[in-house]
């Protein structure tokens, strides 16, 4: 199986702990909600602070929808509001 | 066509080398609008900020708001500048200037880029202060400025 | 209170000097947005412009100016530096710049004092061309420029 | 009789032929209109320059009505419309 990157940042990185994992997909992920069930597991902070509408997920760099299906990514980052500038 | 220079850095960001190079390269160009935002400093209790992006996606997205608003207005050239890293009070966190014919075009280019990176380019920051670190996020009136221009960075006449 | 500086200059406006000075002494601003216009060179048959002012008058207009729109608007520090003389094109001609605690006012006190400086300071140009010499009359842009602006220096809602 | 300084700026002071003049004003000049009478003579193109209305008046620094009472002025300026920055 391939391996996927996956990123946390601003608050996301505190409350999973990590900046960066990397995990090889199982076959019953198959979109970001999925995803996000499988690697909180029963940490219920992480998947409540992941599944927030304002967090937004961008799958090889493209901000995907949390349903939208996983097709083999490299990377998949985990996005909270943005605060630059 | 428009020159488009996004630089995001970890250094200091020595506004005013940057804004003197701009200046050089576009002295044909009738107004030149620039926006320098620096840390605050009026709250003491605030020793740093440390800025994160997602190196590679966070440059892309900002191209891409760029692009997209230097289709909007007359401009020569536009000019982004963008610290990450830890910035301590009173230094330069970003840049933002352009270059046009007109006066008029320069400003709303510069205020709409402002308004764009608040709200769209994939940044994060965190506050270090005497209470410890915190995120912090965006705030209603970034949305409400964001709101300010309709989708083709015109200004949307309320 | 905010500081006002004004100036009338015979000799070169060395833009990145004073917008350094400038932004050196307002090292706490959040905001530090500036304008710079330049003599446009992209008419080949344009010389030179000669900047014509009424001394002593046009320094209190100015000021007076100034003076308004620094009510209007949360600002920190104001710089208008204006040029008479003789310009030839890629000079700068007249420098504007606002330091605030927050972008939106910085952006809008700028914005406004150039719209009123054009309409309401007394200068007079000439243009010097392969043509001969002409005056130059404000343009009808100029005064809906200034039409913006209600009474009181904040943006008319239309 | 007192005396006064007459400013002409931009154009007007190529119509009138020069950018400065003292004069001591008659004193059936009670106010601007009669000014731009009594000065412009039988130069009709400096009359009708100096009496357009875009054209203002500066007495003493301050921005005066054609028709305003001139009290012993010691400068008056004619000024036509601005085009600076």
């Amino acid at each position: 199986m391939s391996q996927t990157r996956l990123l946390f940042f601003g608050n996301l990185q505190d409350i999973a702990g990590h900046s960066e994992r990397i995990v090889e997909l199982p076959a019953d992920v198959h979109n970001g909600a999925d995803l996000i069930k499988w690697i909180s597991g029963d940490n219920a902070p992480l998947r409540s602070a992941l599944s927030a509408p304002e967090v937004k997920l961008a799958v090889d760099h493209a901000i995907t929808d949390k349903e939208s299906e996983l097709s083999s990514p490299e990377e998949i980052a985990f996005l909270p509001p943005f605060s630059g500038g | 066509m428009t020159a488009i220079t996004v630089q995001i850095l970890k250094a200091d960001l020595d506004a005013d080398h940057h804004l003197a190079r701009f200046r050089s390269s576009n002295k044909n160009a009738g107004a030149i609008v620039s926006f320098l935002g620096q840390v605050r400093s009026e709250n003491s209790h605030v020793r740093a900020l440390h800025l994160q992006h997602y190196p590679e996606f966070t440059e892309k997205r900002i191209y891409a708001i760029a692009d997209d608003i230097v289709a909007r207005f007359e401009v020569d050239s536009l000019l982004i500048i963008h610290r990450i890293g830890r910035i301590e009070p009173a230094a330069p966190i970003v840049l933002a200037a352009a270059a046009a014919a007109h006066r008029r075009a320069a400003f709303e280019c510069v205020d709409c880029v402002m308004d764009y990176l608040k709200s769209e380019a994939p940044f994060w920051k965190q506050e270090d202060s005497s209470n410890g670190q915190r995120w912090v996020y965006p705030t209603s009136g970034d949305s409400a400025d964001l709101q300010r221009w309709g989708e083709n960075c015109t200004k949307e006449t309320a």
